[in-house]
């Protein structure tokens, strides 16, 4: 156990101490910031599909949902950043709670087209309100000033606090899963009805799980909006819901880096690829898509793990 | 004379326009419910074949200059063919597993075929003549429709009720339906189960493809034409009940109407009145319409 | 300063306006820097291009990448009143250069205007005042609008109507389909059943040739005048003039207008197997008008480069006039053109006949009607 | 007087689609007892175990455990209730330790399962009761195992711990030595007489040798129906039961050896 | 000579990671019937599935009329005149009676016809249309075995047939047994119920942790029978 514990401690170790350096290193901050929301963001979403074993195939509503409560918070009512942070997050929750409500007593397809359909409705309150702007969106959100003292507009100040929240809330979600909540989680995916034979009432838990998922990927989506400067509707787009899937079936579904390194990779794709092939990014995506459920399942992260897994077990 | 304050003129227009879009709602859903029953897979692809569809008919009109009545024949052919081969090289290895890895394998296939079809033919639109024999229109009274949205309405009802027959009243369907039930066993009878799994999704493709050719005289022929109506046939299906043929048709042509009706009184929600639908009939009915309790 | 002169394309490559402006537009920037000498100022001019996929969060992001990374000089927009109004947002911040060719809102240089923003081509008032009065005027008093629903068809329904009443016309009533509509029977039987002489089309791209298609079949364009508020020639072209016939239009160039334009047109026709919209025309002649003021000015830098070419007179084959100093508008004459018949069309891309031009200071927003504030 | 029964069914019924799998039951579980449900294949025992833990909803009828009315509670509401059951087919948590399947029933009582933001440490005091657990069903060797791997046998000894875990006043237990071989099976029953001190127990058992040497009460069931019940002795005698369940007359009991 | 219809030589089967059985060995002659005995979960019904090819995995030989099947498909070993009435019966919910009865394709010549069929089974030609699951318990399994004698297949493998049956059914079944054995019919029983396998096999064979155990003829059932009361509690 404690060697490729050492091994998973010194590569997070590793990692943590280039994306410290990172912008001295001539990496473009503002590329690795919203490298960070995405891998938040899909972090978020494996929290649900990974531990819980819910696909959602809305997780695009909470994100993009907060990035433009945030935008209106800032440009509208001029806010402070924190609390429009906070309010994106707070009503992405809301919007999980509604959600779960109304989608966690289905399970499996079901469950995925159900939130795929109250995706929709929250696409099309995006379209229509007035606050979002419609097709532009909000643009041009301004980065103010953090706790009323740190100006943001500076992208090297903004990429240390993008990258506290980010490793504040992968140790977040690390920790959910391995608390005692997070042992019900497991449970409730490795045999649903003995859970609820030992007394564990599973949809509140699924519920709590639905909710604390849309939270994180909010708070993702929000923070992208400050880097980023402006919400649109490609953010609650159901396409934007397929992203997230692709980058935790590509990294590993069910592991804690497997979603970050599946943003990274599905990021970096579309910012390289973009301009050099055109159309071919969406085969390309697509491609992916089809090797990662044909070859390997369990992700680059999870075949990585299963394969150290399988060694030991030679060992 | 008005219903809820719209002219009764319209209202009436508006239905048969309605039955009009609900008539590829069902050919549409009436696939994805076939494949399914059977495959026990969402097929994220239809949409995709649904436009391969289109543009087979179009480049057959405009590169071989192949008339629509042999496209309404040979399109459906090749996307079946199409249909096949992606059952025998990819679906086939996803049997016995989560249904959730063949929904997510068939959005690949939808974003490959669509990214072909872009970088090949771009996004605006090709143009596809309404065939002369149905061009011009008829005056009804009530609304002028022309002659061949008429002929989709019709030519769509018989292929529902074709594929409805041969399921429900012919050997073959009793194989397809014992087959959704426990496809294991029905092979130990002697049925050659893959290749008739096979040619379920090879037929469902064809459908798809059949439903691409028929609009695509009425709308643009775009690569991303699947993709926009795939969402709203799958609201269909799960409305209509999961794997129900009968229940998709019914639903599929309903959805039209409600939706079309929705586009008088509420123009901004025609887009998401299936949705709210949708949501409505789950929370009521979690098994959708037709479906069977689970 | 040496290295060479960035100056950047960003345009919908590949999605709804990749045909408009798309790869070709941006091979036309590149046209314009070959045609200059592929230098100025003694340094080699480096031209980016990238595709925004009709995402303004794909474009802004780019936008500030290539300012932040590579010290971009200008930028040209393209297509899609979103993604230039987020771009738009980056360069006021930035501080560069940003040359508007796609887009269509005239917030650009109203609402939203900024210094460093050039609204060179089209805006959505012209269109609307352009065809707008020449109808009404021509007796085509009751109007029926058929808008995208989100700003673009909003702000180009208002537009018109403005135009509209100012000329003593009326609206009858509008209806509003969801983008990407792919079925537009029922609001085109609405329209019918509204008795108003012109149905104006507030919509562009895939949703006005499905519009049109649609009208076609029903007859509509039997018992009313269609106006295309926002039609390219591409646009014509998909659809046939079969579908197109007598539909009129307003557009800022077209190939086939003079010598110089049937020039570009060929050299482009040759390459492409299609003539160019106007947005490629204006995509080569933006490029080039920047190049002679930086010349002129003897620097990148971008305060100096936009004095200079606000003072500059403009006169090329796309247009001739100057941009004006208030709110960055470029003043250019635009057109109003009628979609031929069949039979009138006697070559390969001949689709319109030109009703009238109507000058720049008429066909823009005015002085007067000027939102612009610009942030100093 | 009905204190003296822990659980009582009043014509429970459960209806799938016009086929009645059970028919108008009327049952009494008498505290302390090992009450034995029998009868053959598809009788409806498992169904009736199911209406029982709220995992089927009855057509008709109704539920009283300790005087209250449970008919229309929810599975987990039963189960704190102090109602649980083993399953037909195994049912562990495969994919976790021994250690870790037995915590998750430990861990109910806690109060604690909500709190996502407390460590795991925050369980580890419960290893001890845990280890006493596994240890009374001869599993203190296998504590780090993952589940999976155990053999049957094991799964089914690792669900009892599990059960007992949770302190329940009444259990059930569905067919709790099937798939097990001779030792195991004699392990078993007496494991489940040592934890029956104190607490009901209502299981359905195919293996005559287990019910007749441990159950107090035994009912019969065929085709949903209840067709005899009472002592062993008694239960054994009757034609009906012998028709429908153990074979003629002529065979030997099971029971007999 | 009698011809040897089914032969089984080291038969592995697996369920997914699970490995269930361990080299099963059986041989059944032309117009035996032969019964599996054992305990639940000893591996009859798993021996069953494995001949017809669905179970996960398999390893090992069965010749079927002496060809190899082991790495045919389940509709090609049909194919070679099997008919398998499995343990659940096997009812289709979304096909009538007759549908259900009507749907195995016919695989050679020389099955029952419909006629001789409803003779056998009365009750199952008045309920023809009524839906396969609307059927009585005992008119279920009537089906699922009348379905495979219309198809030619001339090996029956039948699991667990009397199955929650009333005796008077039982005593049907047994009947039908013997009918069949009487035209030729060779068969494989799987059967809990002891009381009724006892007097229609041949041979027995008895099933524990997957494997044989114990082999011997009719005639020989009466020495056998404390081995039996241990290995199956009967
Ligand atoms: N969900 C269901 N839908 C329809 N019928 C069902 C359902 N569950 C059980 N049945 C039927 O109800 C009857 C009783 O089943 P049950 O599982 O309770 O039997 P059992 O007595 O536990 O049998 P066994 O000894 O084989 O476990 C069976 O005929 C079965 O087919
Ligand atoms: N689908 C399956 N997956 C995993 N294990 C299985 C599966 N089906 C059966 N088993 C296991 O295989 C073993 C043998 O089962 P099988 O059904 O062959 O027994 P059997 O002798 O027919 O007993 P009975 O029918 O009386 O229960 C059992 O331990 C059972 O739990
Ligand atoms: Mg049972
Ligand atoms: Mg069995």
């Amino acid at each position: 156990m404690t060697n490729d514990a050492k091994l998973i401690r010194i590569t997070y170790f590793v990692l943590f101490a280039l994306a410290l350096v990172a912008p001295v290193i001539g990496l473009y901050p503002v590329f690795v910031m919203k490298l960070l929301c995405f891998a938040l963001f899909a972090c978020a979403f494996n929290l649900l599909l990974g531990f819980t074993g819910l696909l959602s195939f809305g997780h695009a509503a909470f994100f993009g949902f907060a990035a433009y409560i945030t935008g209106y918070c800032i440009k509208s009512q001029g806010l402070p950043p924190e609390v429009a942070i906070l309010a994106g997050t707070l009503v992405a929750a809301f919007i999980g709670l509604v959600f779960g409500l109304v989608a966690i007593r289905r399970q499996g397809i079901y469950f995925a087209m159900i939130t795929l359909a109250l995706a929709q409705m929250v696409y099309f309150i995006c379209l229509q309100a007035s606050f979002t702007g419609g097709e532009d969106g909000l643009q041009g959100v301004p980065r103010g000033k953090l706790l009323g003292m740190l100006d943001l507009s500076s992208d090297t100040t903004m990429y240390y606090v993008v990258l506290a929240v980010f490793v504040v809330c992968f140790l977040a979600i690390t920790r959910i899963v391995t608390s005692p909540y997070g042992q019900v989680l497991k449970m409730i995916r490795e045999n649903e009805p003995r859970a609820v034979s030992l007394g564990y009432e599973v949809d509140k838990y699924k519920l709590l799980a639905f909710v604390l998922s849309a939270s994180l990927a909010g708070l993702a989506g929000s923070l992208k909006t400050l880097v980023m400067g402006f919400a649109t509707l490609s953010d609650v787009h159901w396409s934007m819901s397929g992203e997230v899937i692709l980058m935790s079936l590509l990294g590993g579904v069910g592991t804690f880096f497997g979603p970050v390194f599946g943003a990274g990779v599905v990021i970096a794709l579309q910012d390289l690829l973009a301009d050099k092939v055109g159309a071919w990014v969406t085969v390309i995506i697509g491609v992916i898509f089809v090797v990662c459920v044909l070859a390997f399942r369990k992700g680059v992260v999870g075949e990585v793990r299963a394969y150290l897994d399988r060694r030991r077990a030679r060992a | 004379m008005e219903i809820f304050g719209i002219p009764l003129q319209a209202f009436l227009g508006q239905l048969v326009l309605g039955l009009v879009n609900g008539a590829f709602y069902a050919m549409l859903s009436l696939g994805l419910a076939v494949i399914f029953g059977l495959l026990d897979i969402v097929n994220f692809a239809h949409g995709a074949l649904y436009m391969v569809g289109a543009f087979a008919a179009w480049i057959m009109l405009d590169k071989f200059g192949i008339n629509f009545w042999f496209a309404l024949v040979i399109a459906p052919l090749i996307v079946g063919v199409l249909g096949v081969i992606i059952e025998r090289t990819f679906l086939k290895r996803l049997y016995g597993l989560d249904p959730l890895y063949g929904l997510l394998l068939t959005f690949g296939l939808s974003l490959i075929l669509e990214g072909v079809f872009r970088d090949q033919y771009g996004v605006s639109g090709q143009s596809y003549p309404v065939p002369d024999l149905l061009a011009g229109a008829t005056n009804l009274g009530f609304m002028v429709l022309p002659n061949y949205r008429a002929f989709v309405v019709v030519a769509s009802l018989v292929v529902c009720l074709g594929t409805w027959y041969l399921i429900e009243r012919t050997r073959l369907g009793a194989y397809l339906r014992a087959g959704t039930e426990n496809a294991k066993l029905v092979q130990a009878f002697g049925v050659n189960v893959p290749l008739m799994v096979m040619l379920t999704y090879g037929g469902g493709a064809a459908l798809a493809a059949m439903a691409g050719v028929l609009a695509a005289p009425i709308i643009q022929v775009t690569p991303l034409m699947g993709s926009n109506l795939i969402i709203v046939v799958f609201a269909v299906v799960v409305i209509g009940g999961m794997g129900s043929i009968l229940g998709s048709v019914i639903t599929g042509l309903g959805l039209g109407v409600i939706e079309g009706l929705t586009r008088v009184f509420y123009p901004e929600a025609s887009s998401v009145v299936v949705f709210v639908v949708m949501v409505i009939v789950l929370i009521i009915r979690p098994a959708g319409l037709f479906g069977k309790e689970a | 300063q040496s290295g060479p002169v960035k100056i950047g394309m960003i345009t919908d490559m590949s999605s709804l306006y990749a045909d408009i402006d798309g790869p070709a537009g941006a091979e036309m920037v590149k046209w314009a820097v070959q045609d200059f000498g592929g230098k100025v100022l003694g340094r080699p001019v480096e031209v980016l291009s990238a595709d925004h996929q009709n995402k303004a969060d794909v474009a802004s992001s780019k936008a500030r990448e290539w300012i932040d990374k590579e010290n971009l000089a200008m930028l040209v927009g393209g297509t899609s009143s979103g993604t230039a109004l987020a771009m738009a947002k980056v360069a006021a911040e930035k501080k560069r250069p940003f040359l508007v060719i796609g887009a269509g809102s005239a917030r650009l240089t109203n609402e939203d205007c900024n210094p460093y923003t050039v609204h060179y081509a089209y805006d959505t008032v012209s269109l609307a005042k352009v065809a707008g009065s020449a109808l009404v005027k021509a007796g085509n008093k009751s109007w029926y609008f058929l808008s995208a629903d989100y700003a673009f068809g909003a702000s180009l329904e208002a537009d018109a109507t403005t135009v509209v009443k100012a000329n003593g016309g009326s609206v009858a009533g509008s209806v509003k389909h969801p983008l990407n509509a792919s079925d537009f029977s029922s609001f085109l039987l609405q329209a019918q059943g509204s008795k108003a002489q012109i149905l104006a089309m507030a919509n562009a791209g895939g949703d006005f040739t499905n519009a049109m298609k649609a009208a076609k079949e029903f007859g509509i364009t039997k018992t009313m005048k269609v106006a295309g508020l926002l039609v390219f020639i591409n646009d014509v072209h998909s659809l046939g003039l079969s579908n197109t016939e007598g539909l009129q239009l307003a557009d800022s160039w077209y190939w086939n207008q003079d010598d110089a334009s049937r020039k570009f047109a060929k050299r482009f026709f040759e390459k492409y197997k299609r003539m160019p919209s106007s947005l490629q025309a204006a995509d080569y002649s933006v490029t080039m008008n920047y190049l002679k003021a930086v010349q002129a000015a003897g620097t990148t830098d971008a305060d100096k480069v936009m004095a200079t070419l606000k003072g500059m007179k403009i006169d090329d084959f796309y247009n001739k006039g100057q941009i004006r100093a208030s709110d960055n508008r470029m003043i250019h004459d635009m057109y109003l053109y009628e979609v031929k018949s069949q039979k009138d069309s006697t070559t390969p891309w001949d689709y319109y006949k030109l009703i009238s031009k109507v000058p720049g200071e008429q066909a823009f927003t005015t002085p007067a009607e000027s939102k612009c504030k610009m942030p100093k | 007087m009905p204190g003296d029964f822990i659980l009582e069914t009043r014509g429970l019924t459960k209806e799938f689609k016009g086929f009645v799998a059970v028919n108008n039951v009327d049952l009494q579980v008498r505290r302390g007892h090992i009450h034995a449900l029998i009868g053959p294949n598809g009788a409806g025992k498992t169904t009736f175990f199911n209406l029982l833990t709220k995992f089927l909803p009855p057509t008709r009828g109704t539920i009283t455990y300790l005087g209250d009315d449970i008919t229309h509670e929810k599975p987990a509401q039963t189960a704190r209730r102090g109602i649980v059951r083993s399953f037909q087919i195994s049912a562990v948590f495969p994919h976790m330790t021994v250690l870790e399947n037995v915590r998750a029933a430990l861990q109910r009582n806690l109060g604690t399962s909500f709190h996502f933001w407390k460590p795991e440490q925050s369980l580890f005091h419960l290893h001890q009761r845990a280890e006493e657990l596994l240890a009374a069903v001869d599993l203190q060797s296998f504590t780090n195992e993952l589940t999976v791997n155990l053999p049957y046998g094991r799964k089914r000894a690792l669900e009892l711990a599990t059960t007992m875990a949770l302190e329940p006043d009444l259990m059930l237990l569905d067919e709790p030595t099937q798939g097990m071989g001779h030792e195991d099976v004699h392990r078993v029953t007496e494991l489940i007489k040592k934890v029956s001190a104190g607490r009901t127990i209502l299981m359905v058992e195919h293996n005559m040798n287990v019910v007749s040497s441990i159950a107090d009460r035994i009912t019969v069931l065929q085709r949903g129906a209840v067709i005899a019940d009472g002592p062993y002795a008694e239960v054994s005698a009757n034609p009906l039961v012998i028709e429908a369940y153990m074979g003629t007359a002529d065979t030997q009991l099971a029971g007999a050896h | 000579m009698t011809k040897e219809v089914l032969r089984i030589e080291g038969l592995h089967a697996w369920y997914g990671e699970s490995h269930i059985l361990h080299g099963v060995d059986v041989s059944v002659n032309e117009g035996e019937v032969v019964c599996l005995l054992g305990r639940n979960g000893a591996g009859r019904t798993t021996t069953m599935r494995a001949i017809m090819g669905l179970t996960g995995s398999r390893k090992g030989s069965i010749r079927i009329g002496g060809e190899e099947s082991i790495k045919m498909a389940p509709h090609k070993i049909a194919r070679l005149g099997v008919g398998y009435c499995p343990e659940e019966r096997g009812i289709f919910a979304s096909l009538s009676a007759e549908e259900n009865l009507m749907l195995p394709p016919v695989i050679k010549s020389g099955g029952m016809s419909i006629d001789e069929i409803y003779a056998m089974f009365p009750n199952l030609k008045e309920r023809a249309s009524s839906p396969g699951t609307r059927l009585s318990g005992g008119e279920q399994q009537m089906l699922a075995v009348a379905r495979i004698l219309r198809t030619g297949a001339h090996l029956l493998l039948l699991d667990e047939i009397s199955e929650g049956l009333a005796p008077v059914i039982v005593q049907k079944l047994a009947e039908m047994i013997r009918t069949l054995k009487a035209r030729g019919y060779t068969i494989v029983l799987v059967e809990q119920n002891f009381r009724f396998a006892a007097p229609l096999a041949d041979r027995f064979y008895v099933m524990e942790h997957g494997q044989i155990v114990k082999q011997f003829e009719q005639r020989e059932l009466a020495n056998n029978m404390a081995m039996l009361q241990e290995f199956l509690g009967v």
